[in-house]
């Protein structure tokens, strides 16, 4: 018996100064079936959730539409209130009176036809909504961590303190990550290295993971709790079991001059390699491309000279493929190298850096041993220019995003060279200065005051090369907008930071979504910060969007601590969005016809054959069976069989087909 | 099987465009063979030229005229909890079949016995009040048609309210055989002229008498339980409706609700005992699972069961379903094959 | 009488197109109120009877959209989806079914301004088309007019 | 002819199959109809010409010939390709029937098996005729107004037998999409509506598994012209997909697999 | 407002009952007063009752025409109808076409023991005659009633059993098939053959109404000959696939018989005559 409730939430001005909710209740309340139809001002909240728990008791509600905002907002919400008054949750339906309705539509009775529109077309189809249970579905307790820089070390390190089994993967040849590049961190000026490397090294020691480094993920399949990650762990060219990384090899190369990814081309570093000194783990790669013997054929020096004979140039790419129960994504970020700037030379100047240059630059493991010096004549430069907001914030480049952590690292960059050349005059030129956080503006305040950098507001036109020197053309908006030049030995841009290149294959190889900059997209900006949309993965650090150590290392902790959450179930209930094909009363038993095209159509390989026996056990006729575990529910099949013997749950036929009438 | 002739006269092929005109003159809207192509149906004719009277049989009977394949019977709109109920009108337009042959005016019989036995089926009925039919006796036949089998044949007047017969040179015979006729014969008096003593027997198609109809009537019942009769001669039935559909005389039928938002209707549809979901119950019985028992029972319906209820014949021995047929089912042959068992 | 209001049906994925279509909504970009969403999981759910069914429910013009390529939250399902419009579509194109009326589009959920440009311009299309007299409609509103069959 | 019925019958004679399912004369003189013949003796019954068109491969699912044992069945190329159909969408078993593959040069030939059957098609032409391409081609000319009031007129003839469904050897569902009735997805009556939805449907639902016998539209009472329709979805499947249904046991049903590249040009 | 005999009563649901798992009981009131002082049925009569928008389907009516003014039916859910009639609430109008049918004739029963057998859903046919011969109680003799369900969830009318079984005027004999009962279930717990051997009614001067899935009636009928009873003794129901009710959609018959008019209610005499296509 249909008696469903309609509730129509004003969201304060949100729908309610748009759409006349009541009505939009009032003509609810007169669709057939409907025997309780209100508005209220916040749906949401508790007065609101309780009107709805109320009904359901009283009425004796078979159903409830909710008129409110997205149902991708507040849908487990109102299921939630639902549940919690006795009325199965999968017999509430939002109508999207506020996203769909309200906030794109002007103030005119169309806007409030058309919310009256919604609300019957979700009546109509709750009046089908069949009770469903949430399936259980077994959960492997082992985490998957991607990228071991410091947001995949912490989550690591949780996951695996807590007692499950972490894989760590790491594409480059040691974790670590862009935190073991800096020098010192913001705000406090402790030495990045020395609070990383002992993190790096418990990861290493850790019985609880697994550490893949110079690994890729090669594809992921399955869903939360039951995932299987094929890993491809690159050939390093070395046996890692026999060597002991006592760095012979590495010495030996003959090949040394190829510029150092890890001091960001400002240093070089031999073919077979170690990318730092304190890399975990402490065994070199072979760079293929840049190795004699692998272009030449000869060579071998490395093999020759190994003590442990822990060389293996024909070693092969491995493929693993592991069981997991979570995914945590800490891919990381990168940044705009400096030819990304016309105005700044497109990286043609030698002393026109980026800031991670610049950290290189200033570290005590870096090319120059800490000390400040320019690129081009190895001399300690006079005059340094930082400027803020390279790229960043300029919708002109296409990236109309706040990079965040440039204001305070440009701060510490201005302050460390202040600190290292005293005599040194240090410029900022910065749009506006954005410093929330915990001590965060104290930190730039000391950059001004105590150390005397030179903060100019105003853009940077131009940067050019006159007589050695690199000229910055610039206006100083605080001063009416009066023109600057500043002769500068070394200019250090704080570039964007941007998603890795290959973040889109990488969010399509895992099936979550990112955004239009290719950050991976939250489940929820504000609610669900750390999952992905696809449930058992969750995501951790820069890759997510610009953000500071902290910020990372927090938001790695509460993945992790989501991860931990799920392994603490041995079963998960999942939602029973899922298709299923019918069963009817012999001699029919199923009004599949067997064909089995769906089985081929299935993403997930759901699709079984299930034997249907008569009493004495000859084989009647086969038909199609969906595994629930497996399925996805994205109803794919439902589509394209001919009987529609299949059919999705939450989605049925029926459902869409009494939506569409009530159109 | 004639009914009786009130009035006898004679018109001139030449008049018949003219009568037809005066037909839609007077409002009466006229269905009447057209030929597209191989084959010919009946449709609203508004000009004598598109008539095919040359015709041995239309591919869809003429039933429609009473007995549409879909059929409104209610709308209703849907308040709150009420219902508002809106029967259709029992109202029809007036409708003249002209040119069909006997076996198809006789086939008006049938249905109406079926129509209006016990209970009377206003839509139908009021369709047939609306229905004037002008026959047209049969110059030719083919190897499908069995009237005669069945004691009736290409002049017959049953079911006609006119019987036209081509006497050769221009020359129709007229047969009024109802008041309907007459008042239509009388309305448009200057085209007919009194008939002598013409005779129409000889200008009547031969339709050669396959089998005793009687006699398979007779037998039938006793062949309900020889199941491999049916099944032989069920073999290469595939179970489609095509027989049905074309029938003059089937008269299975569905009832069915469309609904839109708050409105909605109650159709009737054809239906056929030929398809296999026909008789299904809900619980997933089914009294004919086998196309064997589905062809029984049409057999059984039409040639034992009607006549017996209903004292009428449910086939004409038009040959619609043999010619329509797509596996080559020939109803004539497959009786002729009783009767000689 | 007032302008012709053409009445638009969406069939759309969850994941993409109604998340696009709420980020047009959060970020309040406006756009023409004519189109009614119904929501599935995944194109790949939309079956192609649906779009019959909607123009013989009294729809004027259809939009089905969802995640571009590459980006279905159930990895395939919009490339099964664009398989069977391809060739329904060519079905449609060749029983002469106005394809101006239906539109194919992907929508990410970052598309927001997309989402209300497309609505835009389709209702727009279709004002200027008028209503899909052309199509039977599966509600008989004046029964039915002849009995036996009859040529247009 | 002597042939194909000395097959016949040694087939029967050694019991290697229990019926032979095959042609023989009808009612008229261009009609011919299916025959199952049980006794050698009645193998004189068998013709075949360019009049057996109909694919007899639709009997193969029909509950009263599945009782009657193995099967012999006299195949045109077309039922042919029914019978590897039916291999890839699990109906028919391997060596349920003998096929004796006829009306290619060369002569019937004896095909036990599904391979038989698939290697014995590999030699022959593929592809519509000339005719059939041409027929779409000049459908195709016409401006879109025209194409409906062509097919609108086709399809107001339909009456909604099901001739063409019963006649096809791949509707073989056990609840036809027209019988769903929760939903009822396709109105019951045979109303405008009803019989685009059923035609096009059915057309859609064949999509890339249609054989091409044309079964379907000689059936049809009415003549409406159904094998235009599949004829269209045929080419375009195998244009677009290549898609040849029936040629081989491959589960690659076009509308099941798909390119990540498949190319369109009308999604915005 | 023209009427036609496809035209329904508008029914308004005065109650509802949940009956079992899928099965309900409706009470129907006529909208229209005139409707309900026209109406007349008999006990074993049916009707098609039409949900608005979804169809019609065809059940006998449940209650006795001893008591007027409403009439109930009992159904499952099982296709489109049943579905969307399972979903109409209190209040909801409904239609209903009927009284279809002929009846049991209870008349010619007077004077003699009466038998009622049934199994789960086949009960309801026979609760219009059970009823109707309570109310008349005194003009029949032995009443007994054997019905069996396969789960104690399954039985519908689970009221009306407990005053039956407390009436001292009538014999009530309820089962589950094994592996159906309760830890509470304090009935008998066998199939109804088996139930209706032990309870030895007699065939003399008797009439047995059966009423089940067919497998209850195959293996009762023997039973009921060894107890004595004639073909002619024992009538059943048939509940074949119908639409109009009225002798015309060509559907229901068996043989020449149509169920609309010539049943539902037959003797195994009548049956036994008729062709096996039921």
């Amino acid at each position: 018996m249909a008696r469903i409730g309609v509730f129509i939430c004003h969201c304060g001005e949100n729908i309610g100064s748009t759409v006349d909710c009541a009505a939009v209740a009032k003509a609810a309340g007169e669709l057939p079936g409907v025997v309780h139809s209100v508005d209220y001002k916040y749906m949401c909240s508790d007065p609101g959730q309780s009107m709805i728990k109320d009904a359901i008791r009283t009425q004796k509600l078979t159903g409830v539409v909710v008129g409110a905002c997205s149902p991708r907002m507040h849908e487990p919400t109102f299921r939630r209130a639902c549940n919690e008054a006795g009325l199965n949750p999968f017999l509430c339906e939002m109508a999207n009176l506020r996203e769909h309705c309200s906030w794109v539509h002007e103030k005119l009775p169309d806007t409030t036809a058309k919310a009256i529109d919604l609300v019957r077309i979700l009546v109509e189809k709750v009046k089908r909504n069949k009770p469903l249970s949430s399936i259980k579905v077994p959960v492997t307790k082992r985490a998957l961590v991607l990228g071991g820089g410091i947001a995949g070390i912490q989550a690591a390190l949780d996951i695996a303190g807590a007692g499950h089994e972490v894989v760590l993967v790491e594409r480059s040849p040691s974790i670590g990550g862009h935190m073991a590049q800096l020098s010192e961190t913001f705000p406090t000026l402790d030495c990045s290295q020395c609070i990383l490397t002992p993190r790096m090294v418990e990861v290493a020691q850790h019985p609880n993971i697994t550490l893949y480094t110079y690994s890729e993920l090669e594809s992921l399949e399955g869903f939360i709790g039951n995932f299987k990650a094929t890993i491809r762990k690159r050939a390093r060219g070395v046996d890692e079991k026999l060597c002991t990384g006592c760095g012979v090899c590495t010495q030996k190369c003959p090949n040394k001059k190829i510029p150092s990814e890890f001091n960001e081309h400002l240093g070089t570093r031999p073919a077979i390699y170690v990318p730092f000194p304190q890399a975990v783990p402490n065994k070199p790669v072979i760079d293929r491309d840049r190795c004699t013997y692998y272009s030449k054929g000869k060579c071998q020096v490395c093999a020759k000279m190994c003590p442990t004979k822990a060389i293996r140039y024909d070693q092969e790419d491995e493929l693993i493929t592991i069981d997991i129960g979570a995914v945590v994504a800490a891919t990381g970020f990168t940044i705009k190298g400096t030819d990304f700037f016309p105005e700044y030379g497109y990286g043609q100047y030698p002393n026109v850096i980026t800031g991670l240059q610049f950290e290189r630059l200033a570290s005590a493991s870096g090319p120059t041993l800490g000390v400040i010096r320019r690129p081009s004549d190895n001399e300690i430069p006079e005059n340094v220019v930082f400027i803020a907001c390279a790229g960043s914030r300029d919708s002109a480049k296409r990236l109309s995003y706040c990079s965040k952590i440039c204001c305070m690292y440009t701060a510490k960059h201005a302050m460390l060279y202040k600190h290292k050349v005293h005599e040194g005059r240090a410029h900022v030129f910065y749009m506006d200065i954005r410093a929330g956080g915990k001590m965060y503006d104290e930190f730039v305040r000391r950059a001004i005051e105590e150390d005397q950098v030179n903060y100019i507001r105003g853009r940077v036109s131009r940067v050019f090369e006159r007589n050695g020197k690199m000229i910055v053309k610039g206006v100083d908006t605080l001063l009416n907008g009066q023109s600057i030049e500043i002769e500068a030995d070394l200019v250090v841009l704080a570039t964007a930071m941007t998603a890795q290149p290959d973040a889109e294959a990488t969010a399509q190889r895992m099936k979550i979504s990112y955004d239009a900059d290719h950050f991976l997209s939250e489940a929820h900006p504000k609610l669900r910060p750390v999952e992905m949309n696809t449930a058992g993965i969750f995501v951790a650090g820069a890759c997510q969007a610009p953000k500071d150590i902290p910020e990372t290392v927090a938001q790695a902790s509460a993945a992790a601590s989501k991860v931990v959450g799920l392994f603490s179930r041995s079963e998960l209930a999942r939602e029973p969005v899922v298709a299923t094909v019918n069963r009817t009363a012999p001699p029919l038993f199923s009004t599949c016809v067997g064909c089995f095209l769906c089985e081929t159509a299935c993403p997930y390989q759901a699709i079984e054959r299930d034997d249907i026996r008569g009493r004495d056990g000859q084989l009647i006729r086969q038909v199609a069976k969906v595994n629930q575990g497996v399925c996805q529910g994205c109803g794919t099949c439902v589509a394209l069989c001919r009987s529609k013997a299949i059919d999705l749950q939450g989605f049925t036929n029926e459902q869409v087909f009494a939506e569409l009438l009530a159109v | 099987m004639n009914s009786t002739v009130i009035g006898r006269k004679l018109t001139k092929a030449a008049n018949l465009p003219q009568l037809l005109k005066r037909l839609i003159g007077a409002g009466q809207q006229v269905l009447a063979p057209v030929r597209q192509g191989e084959r010919v149906s009946f449709m609203p004719a508004t000009d004598f030229s598109a008539v095919d009277l040359d015709y041995v049989q239309s591919v869809c009977s003429a039933k429609e005229a009473v007995f549409p394949r879909h059929e409104m019977m209610m709308k209703f709109t849907l308040t709150g909890k009420d219902v508002d109920m809106k029967p259709v009108e029992l109202t029809a337009k007036p409708t003249v079949l002209f040119g069909v042959h006997p076996c198809d005016a006789a086939s008006f019989t049938t249905l109406r016995a079926l129509f209006t036995w016990d209970s009377p089926d206003e839509y139908f009925e009021t369709k047939l009040d609306h229905l004037t039919v002008i026959g047209l006796s049969c110059a030719m036949g083919d190897s499908y048609c069995f009237c005669t089998s069945l004691g009736s044949g290409p002049g017959d007047t049953r079911g006609s309210d006119i019987l036209l017969t081509r006497l050769g040179g221009g020359q129709i015979l007229v047969e009024v055989l109802t008041e309907k006729g007459r008042a239509l014969v009388a309305s448009m008096a200057e085209l007919f002229t009194a008939a002598n003593g013409q005779k129409k027997d000889d200008h009547l198609a031969k339709i050669a008498r396959r089998f005793d109809g009687e006699k398979v009537k007779a037998q039938l019942p006793e062949r309900f339980n020889q199941v491999d009769l049916w099944r032989e001669q069920s073999m290469r039935c595939i179970g489609c409706g095509a027989c049905a559909y074309v029938c003059p005389t089937c008269s299975c039928f569905d009832i069915q609700d469309e609904r839109q938002r708050n409105s909605g209707e109650r159709l009737r549809c054809w239906d056929s005992c030929g398809f296999r979901l026909f008789t299904l119950h809900a619980s997933g019985h089914n009294p004919r699972t086998m196309q064997s028992e589905r062809w029984r029972q049409r057999v059984m319906h039409k040639f034992s069961y009607q006549p017996q209820r209903l004292d009428v014949w449910g086939c004409v021995g038009c040959g619609r379903c043999s010619r329509g047929c797509p596996v080559d089912m020939n109803l004539g042959e497959h009786l002729q094959q009783l009767a000689e068992l | 009488m007032s302008e012709f209001e053409p009445k638009i049906i969406a069939f759309v994925c969850n994941w993409c197109t109604y998340a696009g279509a709420d980020l047009t909504g959060t970020s309040r970009i406006k756009y023409s109120s004519n189109v009614r969403i119904i929501r599935l999981p995944c194109t790949g759910r939309i079956d192609f009877m649906l779009i019959l069914q909607a123009f013989g429910q009294g729809a004027d013009g259809i939009i089905v959209s969802g995640c571009h390529p590459g980006d279905c939250h159930y990895t395939a399902g919009n490339y099964h989806a664009r398989r069977r419009w391809m060739l329904f579509r060519r079905l449609m194109d060749f029983v002469g079914v106005d394809l101006r009326r239906v539109h194919f589009s992907w929508v990410s959920a970052a598309e927001g301004a997309k989402w209300a440009e497309l609505v835009n311009q389709v209702v727009d299309e279709v004002r200027t088309l008028g209503p899909y007299k052309a199509f039977p409609q599966r509600f008989h509103e004046n029964g039915f007019p002849v009995q036996l069959t009859v040529a247009n | 002819m002597e042939q194909l019925q000395q097959m016949a019958r040694e087939l029967l004679e050694r019991q290697q199959v229990q019926v032979i399912i095959g042609y023989e004369a009808g009612s008229e003189a261009n009609r011919r109809r299916a025959v199952f013949v049980r006794r050698a003796e009645d193998v004189s019954r068998l013709i075949f010409d360019d009049a057996c068109r109909q694919n007899l491969a639709t009997y193969l699912l029909k509950p009263e010939v599945l009782v009657l044992g193995k099967i012999g069945m006299v195949v045109r190329r077309n039922t042919l390709r029914s019978l590897m159909q039916y291999a890839v969408e699990n109906q028919l078993a391997d060596e349920r029937v003998i096929a004796i593959g006829i009306g290619e040069e060369g002569g019937p030939r004896l095909l036990p098996n599904f391979a038989a059957v698939e290697e014995y098609l590999a030699q022959l032409p593929r592809g519509p005729s000339a005719a059939e391409k041409a027929e779409l081609k000049k459908m195709e000319q016409l401006v879109m107004e025209q194409r409906w009031a062509f097919w609108r007129e086709e399809f107001d003839r339909c009456i909604k037998c099901y001739a063409c469904r019963a006649a096809c050897p791949l509707c073989y569902c056990n609840r036809c999409i027209t019988e769903v009735n929760q939903p009822q997805w396709i109105p019951v009556a045979s109303d405008a509506l009803g019989n685009l939805e059923w035609n096009v449907i059915r057309a859609m639902h064949l999509a890339g598994r249609c054989i091409g016998c044309g079964s379907c539209a000689d059936a049809c009472p009415q003549g409406i012209r159904i094998d235009l329709l599949n004829g269209l979805l045929a080419r375009e499947a195998q244009q677009q997909f290549a898609a040849e249904p029936g040629y081989g046991q491959r589960k690659d049903y076009a509308l099941a697999v798909f390119k990540p590249d498949d190319k369109e040009e009308f999604i915005r | 407002m023209v009427k036609t005999i496809f035209t329904p009563y508008r029914m308004r649901i005065a109650a509802v009952t949940e009956e079992a798992p899928a099965v309900k009981t409706f009470r129907l009131e006529f909208v229209d007063p005139q409707d309900a002082e026209k109406f007349k049925f008999r006990a074993g009569q049916f009707g098609e009752y039409g949900v608005f928008g979804e169809g019609e389907s065809t059940f006998c009516i449940a209650s006795p025409p001893t008591r007027s003014g409403y009439i109930e039916c009992t159904f499952r859910q099982a296709g489109r109808v049943t579905t969307a009639l399972s979903d109409r609430d209190l209040g909801d109008i409904i239609g209903f076409r009927g009284p279809y049918g002929n009846t049991f004739p209870i008349e010619q029963w007077e004077g003699k023991n009466l038998l009622f057998i049934a199994g789960g859903i086949g009960l309801p046919p026979m609760r219009c005659v059970i009823w109707n011969v309570l109310d008349l109680r005194d003009r029949y003799k032995d009443v007994s009633i054997v019905y069996g369900a396969r789960t104690v969830a399954d039985l519908v009318y689970k009221n009306e059993l407990a005053e039956w079984g407390s009436r001292p005027d009538v014999n009530l004999h309820i089962t589950v098939d094994p592996g159906g009962e309760t830890l509470e279930w304090k009935g008998k717990i066998g199939f109804v053959p088996k139930i209706l051997e032990e309870a030895k009614p007699t065939g003399t001067n008797s009439i047995a109404v059966v009423c089940g899935p067919p497998i209850m009636i195959k293996l009762t009928l023997p039973v009921l000959a060894k107890l004595g009873f004639a073909p002619e003794q024992i009538y059943t129901t048939l509940e074949n696939r119908m639409k109009c009710g009225l002798g015309k959609c060509g559907r229901c018959n068996v043989g020449s018989v149509m169920v609309c008019k010539d049943g539902p209610v037959f003797t195994l005499a009548q049956l036994e005559k008729l062709p096996q296509e039921y």
